[in-house]
């Protein structure tokens, strides 16, 4: 196609329907130097559809045609050169550029403004992470755990779950808590519901460990992680960043633990119709420590897949909901792996107590200073101690082994 | 942002933002803490002992702590002088001493 | 007695239709109206003539071949452009577009895309003029293809049982889209056909404008009488495709050349510059009256409005305020 | 205690109500209306002379004259087409279509013009017509007249559907729909006619687009409308023997569909069966199922369940006809087992 200049005066592929995009000149009908009248046929124009003949629609002089016979051509493209008779503009309706076919009239290009919320709002619908293998639940059933706290691993397979039987399971943990408990009432400040709710939860908790304590065979292996170079590199990363972004010890240390847990699949999943269900992805269980007392744990869904500052941001939220007794049904979700740290002023170590069905607890101790022997020599090191609180059915120690060797190589290269 | 009226008298209203005394910046810090931790006695906490082991703030508390002065006073504390804000009288120094000021309205 | 005799004023007409069915072809093949559009080139005679013999207060149902009959009902080039644009000063408000084209101030009561489906329509408005006891004819529009629809034989017959004040216009082009009479009707005499309803029924030249006139206005006359509803098969021609892009394989090339012989518009010309009424000079004044118009419309339609998306779902029921407008 | 046939609709008692059947009731309105209003006419099949295929104007000819109650040709398309021809031409027409099965014929006219005008138009042209038909099965008339087709017509914008299941509405839904200034299509299930129920004095002032809760309870939702209203206040009190309390709700009317009455409700009992006599595929119960679980899912404690004809062209002898349309056993089956929700 040869080139044309800005004004020059041309004739362009017609449109001859709502979804043509394109043609090819098959015949001509004219020839070059021909003087043609409105409504004169120019050429025959090959569609997908047929082969129609185009006319011009003012009087114009034939002066060179710009494409060869069959040459696919997309609409609004010059198909030849000419020059108006009666001076007239070539065409006072240049043929938009090819634009998709749908798009709005020519002159003003409509862009559809982004769809007002209501319309598309994605439905916030809380991811509810796919219990795998779990009995069946109803939504009520799940919304309602959340908001009190209460595990669902409780129920036994089969009959479905329903919002009733947690409340029931409310009321067992707390007797004289009424019905009307059902609706998640705003924090309320009445004490005497705190009280019941907290008496509540600590029954909950002692029947779920005496359960885990007599039914799981626990192993326990412990060591120590030398925390000093990554504070000093978290130190780093916060001195220029402000307090809602800064990164704690224990969103790094989760990250390293839940990597780890990754790649030792035999601690992630659960011990279920005696043989272990591994978890497909590291749905983290985080101990959270009420200060009226008491634990709750919420769930990091997919902690595998979470970097340094995203663990921190989900941890600073679930912290913050669970101490506000505001849970969503996605952090009652069912954890694959939990992990209980003390906190950095906390005690040395925790040997903690596995939550069945799961095969495995991570007891992180508090932060100390302690003599290590760094390249043969004795020095002042801040260290975690971490331990591995294994089902003996699931995996053995040697697993266990495996398992801090990741932690610990993943934590050099965080955050 | 809400856009401000131009007239002249609201303009210069909104450039130096209300300078807060010392009385001011100390009840904002109870006011935060007492988000934090609304079962803990903050209206009796003494302002010369460690707040931090008296309403038992754990490391997670304390950075919501911070998140919330900076907000509210515009001041950013910085990790090395964590070590200076012990006490609630020495918080309240150090942010008074910074210019704390509550934000611009709009 | 009006003569039906073709003046100035009536060949500005036809040839504001002719040209505005043009500049639609030209603007469809540079991307500026898309979708269907269908083009009454060599049928002006018919809304124009009809058009004439029509009052204010009489009502019309037309079909999507439409844009003569709204042009000449008295809907500005403008509004008919601009609702071609899909612009909110379209006659619709560019909710329509070329095939439901509406103006109910001025009683015309859109296209219909559905072969016959506003025959039933017709029936409708002039049941309700007869009852409310207003002087009015309701001038039904429809191809000869509708004549084929169970909706035709049903109308047609409600029309004459109870004596309702309907002209029924037949424009008989021969090509019902692709498919020609003779192979779709086992009697092509429509007129015959309709009279077999007990109504008055004319076979007219379609192409004479005169002729058109003349019949139109007898019809009128036996209508407003109260007699009943008539029907006029006007035999026409569209010079053109059916829509913007068929083949036209269904018809040879030297029937369109015999047709454009009897071109209504040249009919007319030659009848005025014979009785000394036309000369060049008026003729090339009412061409470039005729393009200035259309540009002016053009224009109009491309400084138009799109509406906004926000107004999705307006007009699907009546907003509290319009509902005061139906109890005219 | 309601009775199958008692269809009351009155809410409260009031005392000087009078007891009559769904086809005096709407026979009662349609003279209101050509009484009070000279642009009221009504016409269809068999309407006059005859007095209506299912006697719902007999003695309107008599007393309106043929000009005000119009016999037509067996013509759907045109005597519908007809009716939308007037409305927009200022009158208030009633265009009676014997029965929903023969209103196939004049789709195009509901669905092409009167639904559409007002659109089309941009607005100008609006239709304020109402179209009542029959509707409905149970009376061994076998595939072609026994069509429940109300869910069809409740899927197109530009329609009000509207499905009287009291006597009370038959009686009042009429004036109210003929204020519309856009169509409204009445659907009468031809087994409700004979049946009788209390019927205020007045006007009641309910708009035909609320639905109401004809019997309230705490363990599951009724949803239903029209024909088989009276087949969920049957189950609901056999429920009732067995100790479980159901809330039956009236729709009414099927577009717009009333979803804060049903969400209201579904928030309280958890669980909801829906009792339509259209078929389950495609039909108004999938589309009311559907708005429960988009607003009501962190309420349920079990999937919403469906009663529905079974999806055959209705059989003509009665005892497949009645195994195919919902039952009051139908009702209660499903009602158990959206209560249990662990088979």
């Amino acid at each position: 196609m040869t080139e044309i200049g800005p004004d020059d005066q041309v004739y362009r592929m017609p449109s001859l329907g709502a979804d043509m995009t394109e043609g090819r000149v098959i015949e001509w009908l004219v020839e070059p130097g021909d003087h043609l009248e409105r409504g004169d046929l120019v050429a025959v124009v090959e569609t997908d559809k047929s082969d129609i003949e185009v006319e011009v629609f003012h009087p114009c002089v034939v002066e060179e045609f710009l494409v060869e016979l069959g040459e696919l051509v997309g609409v609004g493209e010059p198909v030849a050169r000419i020059t108006m008779a009666d001076g007239a503009a070539a065409s006072s309706h240049p043929v938009e550029r090819r634009q998709p076919v749908v798009s709005a009239a020519a002159s003003g290009e409509v862009s559809r403004p982004a769809p007002s919320a209501a319309t598309t709002a994605r439905t916030s619908t809380t991811t509810t992470t796919a219990v795998r293998g779990r009995a069946r639940v109803s939504p009520r059933a799940r919304r309602l755990a959340g908001e009190h706290g209460i595990s669902l691993d409780r129920f036994p397979d089969g009959r479905v779950v329903t919002g009733d039987d947690v409340l029931r399971a409310v009321r067992e943990a707390g007797p004289d808590e009424d019905r009307a408990a059902d609706e998640p009432s705003p924090a309320t400040s009445d004490a005497r519901v705190e009280v019941d709710r907290a008496s509540a939860m600590r029954r909950t908790i002692a029947r779920r460990m005496e359960r885990a304590w007599a039914e799981i065979p626990h192993y326990h292996v412990t060591d120590t992680l030398d925390v000093t170079d990554v504070l000093q590199r978290i130190q780093v990363h916060n001195a220029e960043l402000g307090p809602a972004e800064r990164l704690l010890l224990p969103a790094v240390l989760n990250v390293a633990l839940a990597d780890a847990a990754h790649e030792v699949g035999e601690l992630n999943g659960w011990w279920r119709d005696d043989r272990f269900v591994a978890s497909s992805g590291v749905d983290l269980g985080i101990v959270v420590s009420l200060r009226r007392g008491g634990i709750v744990v919420p769930t990091i869904a997919g902690a595998e897949r979470l970097d340094s500052g995203q663990m921190m941001e989900a941890m600073r939220e679930l912290v913050d909901r669970a101490r506000r007794g505001r849970l969503r049904v996605a952090d009652a979700a069912e954890a694959s792996i939990t992990v209980s740290n003390l906190g950095e002023a906390g005690a040395a170590s925790v040997l903690g107590v596995i939550h069945p069905p799961q095969v495995a607890l991570i007891g992180l101790g508090g932060v100390r200073v302690e003599p290590l022997v760094v390249d043969d020599r004795v020095e002042a090191r801040r260290v975690v101690h971490v331990s591995v609180a294994g089902d003996h059915r699931a995996h053995d120690g040697a697993t266990a082994s495996r398992f801090i060797q990741h932690l610990t190589r993943r934590l050099e290269s965080l955050p | 942002m809400i856009e401000t009226p131009s007239g002249p008298e609201s303009a210069e209203h909104t450039t130096d933002a209300a300078v807060m005394s010392r009385d001011d910046v100390l009840d904002v810090v109870r006011e935060a803490i007492v988000r934090i931790a609304p079962d803990a006695d903050v209206a009796g906490l003494a302002t010369d002992v460690d707040y931090r082991d008296e309403v038992d703030l754990d490391s997670m508390d304390f950075l919501a702590l911070l998140t919330a002065l900076e907000r509210r006073t515009g001041v950013n504390i910085p990790e090395i002088d964590y070590a200076d804000i012990g006490t609630l009288d020495q918080l309240v120094d150090y942010l008074t001493a910074r210019g704390a000021a509550a934000p611009a309205t709009g | 007695m009006t003569h039906d005799v073709p003046t100035l004023d009536l060949l500005r007409r036809m040839l504001l239709v002719r040209r505005f069915e043009e500049r639609c072809a030209e603007l469809y093949q540079a991307t500026k109206i898309r979708g269907f559009l269908h083009l009454y080139v060599g049928e002006e005679a018919i809304a124009v003539g009809v058009m004439d013999a029509l009052g204010p207060d009489d009502a019309v149902v037309a079909t999507y071949r439409e844009h003569g009959h709204a042009l000449m009902k008295g809907v500005p080039a403008r509004a008919v452009m601009a609702e071609m644009f899909g612009r909110v000063d379209g006659c619709s408000g560019g909710r329509g577009g070329s095939m439901h084209l509406f103006d109910a101030e001025r009683r015309f009561y859109g296209g219909n895309a559905i072969v016959g489906g506003g025959l039933p329509l017709a029936v409708g408005l002039a049941l309700a003029d007869q009852r409310s006891g207003r002087e009015a004819v309701t001038a039904c529009f429809f191809g000869e293809g509708a004549v084929a629809e169970g909706e035709f034989h049903e109308t047609m017959n409600l029309a004459a049982l109870w004596d309702l004040p309907v002209l029924f216009c037949c424009e008989n082009n021969l090509y019902a889209m692709g498919t020609a009479l003779e192979r779709s009707e086992a009697d092509t005499d429509l007129a015959l056909r309709a009279s077999g309803y007990g109504m008055p029924a004319w076979s007219v030249d379609g192409m004479r404008l005169d002729e058109v006139m003349k019949a139109t206005r007898h019809a009128l006359v036996s209508i407003r009488s109260g007699a009943g509803p008539c029907f006029l098969e006007f035999r026409t021609y569209r010079f053109r495709a059916h829509s913007m892009y068929d083949p036209e394989h269904y018809r040879d090339k030297d029937e369109v050349v015999q047709w454009r012989e009897r071109d209504p518009i040249d009919l007319v010309v030659e009848r005025l510059r014979d009785a000394g009424e036309l000369d060049d000079a008026d003729l090339e004044r009412i061409e470039r009256d005729v393009a200035d118009e259309l540009d002016d419309a053009v224009e109009f339609a491309e400084a138009s409005a799109l509406e906004p998306v926000d107004d999705l779902l307006r007009h699907v029921y009546a907003e509290a305020d319009e509902s005061q407008l139906i109890a005219r | 205690m309601t009775t199958a046939t008692d269809v009351t609709g009155v809410t409260g008692d009031a005392a000087d109500s009078t007891s009559m059947t769904c086809r005096e009731a709407m026979r009662a309105a349609i003279a209101e209306a050509l009484a009070t209003d000279e642009r009221v006419f009504i016409m269809g099949e068999d309407v006059g002379r005859y007095g209506g295929c299912f006697a719902v104007t007999a003695g309107l000819l008599e007393q309106f004259g043929p000009d005000r109650v119009r016999d037509t040709p067996l013509s759907e398309s045109a005597f519908v087409g007809a009716g939308i021809g007037a409305a927009m031409g200022g009158l208030r027409p009633i265009v009676e279509i014997m029965t929903v099965n023969f209103s196939l014929l004049a789709l195009d006219q509901l669905v092409n013009n009167a639904a559409s005008l007002r659109h089309m138009s941009g607005g100008q042209v609006g239709v304020p017509l109402v179209v009542r038909m029959t509707t409905g099965g149970g009376r061994q008339l076998a595939a072609q007249h026994s069509h429940s087709l109300e869910g069809w017509y409740a899927h197109i914008p530009g329609l009000e559907i509207l499905a009287p299941g009291t006597a009370d509405d038959f009686r009042w839904m009429l004036g109210r729909a003929l204020a519309n200034p856009d169509p409204v299509l009445i659907f009468e299930h031809g087994g409700l006619y004979a049946a009788s129920g209390e019927v205020s004095p007045v006007d009641p002032g309910l708009a035909n687009e609320q639905a109401v809760v004809r019997r309230n309870g705490t363990d599951v939702t009724l949803v239903t409308y029209g024909g088989t209203l009276p087949t969920c206040l049957d189950a609901a009190i056999r429920l009732e023997a067995e100790g479980i309390d159901a809330e039956v709700i009236d729709l009414r009317c099927l577009r717009p569909l009333d979803d804060a009455t049903i969400v209201g409700s579904v928030r309280r009992t958890h669980r909801v069966v829906i009792v339509d006599e259209g078929w389950r595929s495609g039909g108004i119960a999938a589309e009311i199922s559907a708005r429960i679980v988009e607003q009501c899912f962190f309420e349920l404690d079990a999937a919403p369940a469906r009663v529905c004809t079974a999806e055959v062209p209705l059989p003509y002898p009665a005892h497949l006809e009645q195994a195919a349309l919902p039952s009051v056993a139908d009702v209660e089956a499903s009602v158990r087992r959206v209560l249990d929700a662990d088979e």
